[in-house]
């Protein structure tokens, strides 16, 4: 089927007012040698009835664990029905960007209050309307960092997620910068002295994530002192949002851009996107940062209201010159964030120690299994690392009971052989952990 | 309308948390305190205001559901809803990006299938459904053009853009560290090939133009064109967010193009959610496909399998795949309407746009004055000339008759742009009355300018200041007294 | 959790402004004998993810069939997704009954067209905003047929739903009123001599229903002549709305009454409910049918509005002397069928030539088993009676593959020995038929 | 807004129709022409005109979500979110009526425990989910009572009824065959204990008693109502309708009630949906547990079976067993609130009232000044004879402050009467911003009275013409032309 609503009718009065007698007369610009003389090769069309059979057919392909012990950049929490219902009503979800501001109060509005929510959580002074993901996000605040500084290296710290240094190298490859990584100490935290010691007059940032990927909090103070004593950009990212709920912010601490995942926050899973970049920063980089910005003003009669604002820095007008390149973001990725970020209020906080206690309850357990150890002394929010005899084992034993298992850090760190990074939060019942330490036993 | 903290109340909350089922420890035993938060000042309200506070903001939003949408460039058609209930499935929205391939066979083979469907619709070698949107996909694209010249060891630094291009290219040819060099377009509205042969020189990696245009013009000469660029060793990007144009009528591949980046969220139908999630998947020609980013999919017999194992690829833009649940959207809808479906599309919205453009010829003028595609181009000139009446006013007005306005001000070398972009899925009797709203606005601009000037008169707020906005900006509510 | 959002500095605030200081003061009134003193019981109280945990596992109790054959009343039609969204809209669902005209006109303009629709499908003039369900809507057909003529006697064809006779014998009991059966011919249709002979000075109406319960057509034309010599109201139902599509609607016939179940419009199974009563009648009945009515008009100035129309026929305003106690009635049910009827137009008619193939394809199949045989002759919509050689072995051979089969009549129908009640409908592919096939071969 | 039928244009449609995988057989060989229908007029739209007419109908709609509703006797709580998205799981959606028992144990246990929470928090012997709505209980628990005298050889046909009580009261008694007449209320707003003892005598079946009444105030003398009607053999009825009261505070069965109706969408948050659908579950004693209707619950061990066998029962009063869908939601919301959090639901509804009460009393009439339970009647006589406004011009002013009005002209008995129940979900925050409307409005009839008449100002429509709507009802389109 097709959503035309034209009859036969229509289409020859509109052929008619047009002055053409075939449709084909509309595509003569295309040179007859590229026109498209046969079928498309996919599938023939489908009824709705048919389209939802052929779609659950493929879903009932997956198999939906009956546990994830796999955090790693993506995390289940519990959503509360609240944030389908809003992000559902189709004012929200069938609107462009709002460049008419007149009509798309709603939005704005909403996305105003989720950059200040999230320049709180942060510990910043502003935040913008969203990025792609927090990959993204951090590789676009390196890029920012070099180009503010004019300087050609960065630094990012082996402990920071293994696919976003990926795709930081891959941003900084093609803008001509260097990306130099600093090994992790014996705890699971940056190595200060080797930063130190990398700290030269060509970097332009340096990039770490807490809690990093080893689920290990990051001591940021120190790490700001040392870095701004060189003239040097602190970007501090983080992996499971919901951490902001009882961690001190990397902001409060001295970082000048705090970016990262908000995935955790009201968006499901959904096979890793989509997801949300968080982008938030000091007040002074305001006009150089990438992103739409939501502003509040005034209208005409002297009503509060809200516009985009400081659209200089954006492509649509700046273009080459323009701070990013972005231009669709993650709107409605954000708007389920703030009605989360509402609809918890101070339960954030409740939310991340249950996670704490949680994640303790599973450790203590496991590490009680014979041949498990703890891999980082350091304190950890809802991610460790155990090393164990035989990690593929264990995962693929929890696998055949229907457990997706913990991410094998030996793939991305080949020193860490055998070592296991476990997430636990709200969503695994102390019945799911005894199972789980009992299928492992 | 207030906003949440303002209607927040200490002791409130919409959301409770779960007792926990396990012992409660001392957090500042597990964490030390240092490294704790003191403040957590999030909005307290209760479940009720919640949702009221939410409702009430939607109503003050304007949607493809609640009428026409005739954003040009933007492709604001209408969202079958079916696709909606598709992709909220548990079984696709469930998964964690890490479950073992074994656990997420559907998901492959969806997103395998999608790439097989885009290769061939748009005639490409092969396709990544990876970028997040269609600058990330301009982005991916001119990495691997980049990366490209660098395996074969050539130096190209330059990128040809149009001066009708959107802005997302330079500045994606940018963020990819290219100078960017401007393309004048002809009286015609295509490409100046004289220009283009005098710019194109073996220091240009690429072009990047967008087919049709912005515009709504289809490069009649793009055989030339893709000559010339082919010719020294460049390479032909297409941006292809004008796709609803030709879809099933000709294929970017056979038009002698490189890459070329998809707007799902145009083309495909899926909804736009005030700003994004998009999704922009990139398709390449062989000559380009070793440097698509990883990971991309093997299939293995019967069994799919994610892979890294791409050496000249530039790497990941981003964090795992992409915005699977727009690509499930659009995946459902490309199975629903098949190849003549998909040409249905093409064939209407460029009917209408066509049908739109005739209709306000008289009325507006018309820069460039041929059969256009899916989308035309006025220009508010002789409104301002007549009655001191600019586009701005005019698509203001265009609110009080229930539409949401056109593009305006874009494509930049059309002054006074107003830029109109039915879709397919708009009824003749919608475009009727949009039209005669566009003309009842064209007589009230001479009749009544200030009327206009004065619009919208129908919404809560009107006319914001945004040099207010940009002067001294409030981008976080600060809490007062 | 509760969803009371008072503070306890509310509550303080609160009591001082009424000049209390607790709130047991406010129930001083209820005699100190009678205050409960203990806690209810009930389970302890949930959170949010408790509850959705708690609910999922009983709802994962139920089993849900892979095909069901069975109709009987309760019919699985595919359901176009905007039904379910529009439905979902809040300013529907949380709204109350329209009566407030002015801010409720959403609803209103909405049942109108329903009524509009329900009007011309049924043949008749007029249609209400809905009923409970068909077999209430039935019955108070019949009380308002008896109340209307002064007569005592109701009629009702055997080959009605049976508990939609069960229904009329309630509702009639109550009432003092007679009820007969007549009895079904060998075609399955009603006995028209059986009928004839009853037609007596006390009779009020007759009752049939078309398709009736063995999924047979009826001929209403002569049974509305043989009736309505005897100045007797013909009432008449039937089974599967979707029906409405391609046959003949009874109002044409000349019922008087046409009443019915309109779930198949929109609205799923939900296990009995909420479902949908259609109350369809003549003109010159639109004072006395019971049940809200929206009717055009105009406001103030001019302009078409709907209100709640002709309230003096209701309990609010003509107490004991309405007719009907009718309050809520299935308001958003109707939503859902009106939304349905629009989304399918001229459709539903394709639609219901499907429900004729695909129930002749199963009948013709089912056939050619060995010892089945066909029950009735006279045409059938999408059910069929087919009697085998054990019913019962039969429908325990189909659960045990998963599948519900047909509905075994001699439950209700002693006469009807091993025979059952098929169903197909959209929902049944042929594969799924040739599967059932093969189980019982 | 036009009607559907009217941008009905032949040869549209939004839903498609499955071709037919099996052989298309000619229609009229399987079914005699006779029997078909030769038209078939509904509106062909396609889906975008489906979902913009429907949407913006929606937006025409005042709910809950949107604000303040306090329609007494109408309990129009919030609805918690997340009982809607329980009740749309595929597993109690999904489900025939007739599927074997062995298929439906989650529901079965379901409507089982539901049952027994309801006994207990209710006082009940037992209960049955059976009924539609309010009404349609009410008239399911006055057959059980017919049922009942009926069984004992008894003769009763008459009912008492308070002339405050609900219309659906007397309705239900005259639907099920008994002669109504009307108890007076006496100066306190409660029985007129001496009416009461003069009108019962053995001709009585039963008192409909609404407690708290639909003034809102608790019947003080309960025990000796109960007294009186069981003196004379006469049986109780509640209307429960107003159980918001006391819910966990006191019970109808310990009160004497022997039977009582239920609106699980009032009491028990499950949205009203424009109308409906609601569900009327009735409790009975001890004395009326034979007369329920069939089919009703048994449990065996683990298992649970649908039987018919009650040979006293008073049948059915529809088909299958309720509106089960309503009932998994309202059983949803009891497991979350649990015990605490259904009395703290009864406490606040009723320290809401109160406080509205308080708040309107020096600006209203208040006829009965006493404390109140989950809602207030006020009089708008003052208004009246200040300055001829009428109770529904203010609450049509109401509207253009953004509110719900509250009930008017009920009870029949309160002159002008305005009928608030603000409900346990409201804040302290939307009771003062209502109370100020309310006083602005009081102020606003004495300064400026037409503007309070012509209200409401902010509404697509306004004042309607109910008169005509009567006198040519149209309650059917006609195409015309
Ligand atoms: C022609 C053109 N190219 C590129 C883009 C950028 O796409 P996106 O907003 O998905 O990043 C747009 C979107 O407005 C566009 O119209
Ligand atoms: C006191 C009272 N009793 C009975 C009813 C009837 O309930 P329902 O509308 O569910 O039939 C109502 C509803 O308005 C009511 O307020």
């Amino acid at each position: 089927m097709d959503y035309c609503p034209h009859t036969n009718d229509d289409i020859t009065q509109m052929q008619a007012a047009i002055g053409i007698s075939s449709i084909d007369e509309l595509f003569a610009d295309i040179p007859k040698k590229f026109r498209l003389k046969r079928m498309l090769d996919i599938p023939a069309a489908l009824s709705e009835q048919q389209t939802i059979t052929a779609m659950s057919d493929l879903a009932r392909k997956n198999k939906l664990p009956q546990l994830t012990l796999t955090g790693a950049g993506a995390y289940s929490h519990f959503i509360p029905a609240v944030v389908g219902h809003i992000i559902g009503r189709a004012e929200f979800y069938t609107a462009y960007t709002p460049y008419q501001a007149e009509i798309s109060q709603g939005i704005m509005q909403a996305i105003y209050e989720y950059q200040t929510m999230i320049a709180h959580l942060t510990g910043t002074e502003i935040a913008n309307a969203s990025m792609y993901d927090g990959a993204s996000a951090m590789a676009e605040a390196a890029v920012l960092c070099a180009k503010m500084s004019n300087r050609t290296k960065i630094i990012v710290a082996r402990s920071v997620h293994p696919e976003y240094r990926q795709v930081l190298n891959t941003y900084s490859w093609a803008n001509g910068y260097a990306v130099v990584e600093i090994a992790y100490a014996a705890s699971g935290q940056i190595d200060l002295n080797a930063l130190q010691n990398q700290l030269d007059d060509h970097v332009a940032a340096v990039l770490v994530q807490s809690p990093n990927f080893f689920g290990v909090i990051e001591d940021i103070a120190p790490i700001a002192d040392v870095v701004h004593k060189k003239g040097v950009l602190l970007v501090v990212g983080f992996t499971d949002a919901t951490s902001l709920g009882i961690l001190q912010p990397a902001g409060a601490s001295g970082a000048d851009f705090v970016v990262g995942e908000g995935q955790s926050f009201g968006n499901p899973l959904n096979y890793g996107g989509p997801y949300l970049g968080v982008f938030a920063a000091r007040e002074k980089f305001l006009r150089r940062i990438p992103g739409r910005l939501v502003g509040a003003t005034l209208d005409k009669n002297g009503q509060r209201g809200f516009v985009l604002t400081l659209q200089t820095r954006e492509q649509h007008i700046r273009r080459e010159k323009a701070t990013s390149n972005i231009c669709s973001n993650e709107a409605l990725c954000a708007l389920a964030a703030g009605v989360y970020l509402a609809a918890l209020g101070k339960n954030l906080k409740k939310l991340a120690a249950l996670n704490v206690y949680k994640t303790q309850y599973l450790k203590n357990k496991l590490m009680r299994l014979s041949g498990w150890h703890e891999v980082f002394a350091a304190p950890v929010y809802n991610e460790f690392v155990l090393r164990c005899p035989n990690a593929r084992q264990v995962n693929e034993k929890l696998q055949a009971a229907g457990i997706i298992g913990g991410y094998e850090l030996h793939k991305d760190y080949p020193e860490l052989k055998n070592t296991i990074l476990f997430c636990v939060t709200e969503m695994i019942s102390k019945e799911g952990m005894d199972k789980v330490v009992m299928i492992l036993k | 309308m207030k906003l949440i903290f303002e209607i927040s109340k200490p002791g409130r909350s919409a959301a409770n948390v779960t007792a926990s089922d396990v012992p409660a420890i001392s957090i500042e035993e597990a964490i030390d305190k240092k490294y704790l938060r003191s403040d957590l000042d999030l909005p307290e309200v209760a479940e009720i205001d919640l949702v009221r506070h939410y409702t009430n903001l939607s109503r003050r939003n304007f949607g493809v559901d609640l009428g026409f949408y005739p954003l040009g460039s933007c492709t604001m058609k209408y969202n079958p809803k079916v696709n909606e209930n598709i992709a909220a499935t548990p079984g696709f929205i469930g998964l964690h990006p890490y479950a073992p391939d074994e656990f997420a066979q559907g998901n492959l083979q969806l997103i395998y299938e999608m790439q097989k469907y885009l290769s061939d619709i748009f005639g490409m070698a092969e396709f990544t459904l990876q970028p997040a949107a269609g600058a990330h996909g301009e982005l991916t694209g001119m990495m691997m053009i980049k990366k490209c010249f660098e395996v074969k060891g050539e130096k190209r630094h330059l990128v040809l853009i149009p001066d009708a291009a959107h802005g997302t290219n330079p500045a994606s040819g940018a963020l990819c560290g290219f100078d960017t060099v401007t393309l004048r377009s002809n009286s015609d509205g295509g490409v100046d090939i004289e220009h283009l042969k005098s710019l194109m020189t073996e220091d240009v990696a690429a072009l990047m133009l967008t087919n049709p245009n912005t515009l709504g013009l289809f490069e009649r000469n793009i055989e030339q064109v893709a000559q010339i660029i082919h010719g020294k060793g460049g390479l032909l990007y297409g941006d292809g967010a004008n796709a609803n144009a030709f879809l099933g009528k000709t294929r970017p591949g056979d038009l002698g193009f490189d890459v070329i980046q998809l707007n799902l969220h145009k083309t495909f139908s899926t909804p736009h959610g005030g700003g994004g999630p998009g999704s922009g998947p990139v398709g390449v020609s062989a000559k380009l496909v070793d440097y698509l980013p990883v990971p991309r999919i093997i299939k293995n017999g019967q069994d799919y399998n994610w892979s890294d194992n791409f050496p000249h690829s530039i790497g990941r833009v981003r964090a795992f795949y992409g915005n699977f649940n727009v690509v499930v959207k659009a995946y459902a809808y490309i199975r629903s309407l098949g190849s003549e479906g998909l040409t249905r599309v093409s064939e209407m919205a460029v009917l209408n746009a066509n049908y739109i453009k005739e209709k306000l010829k008289p009325y507006f003028d018309l820069p460039y004055d041929r059969v256009c595609m899916h989308e035309c181009v006025f220009s508010g000139k002789r409104q301002v000339a007549e009655a001191g009446v600019h586009t701005t006013d005019i698509a203001k007005r265009l609110i009080d008759f229930g539409y949401h306005p056109p593009t305006i001000y874009f494509p930049l070398i059309v002054p006074e742009a107003i830029m109109i972009e039915p879709t397919e899925t708009e009824s003749k009797e919608t475009l009727d009355t949009f039209c005669e709203a566009m003309i009842a606005i064209a007589r009230e601009a001479k009749e009544n300018p200030q009327r206009v000037k004065d619009a919208p008169l129908s919404t809560p707020v009107s006319r914001l200041d945004e040099v207010l906005a940009a002067r001294k900006p409030d981008v976080v509510w600060k809490k007062t007294g």
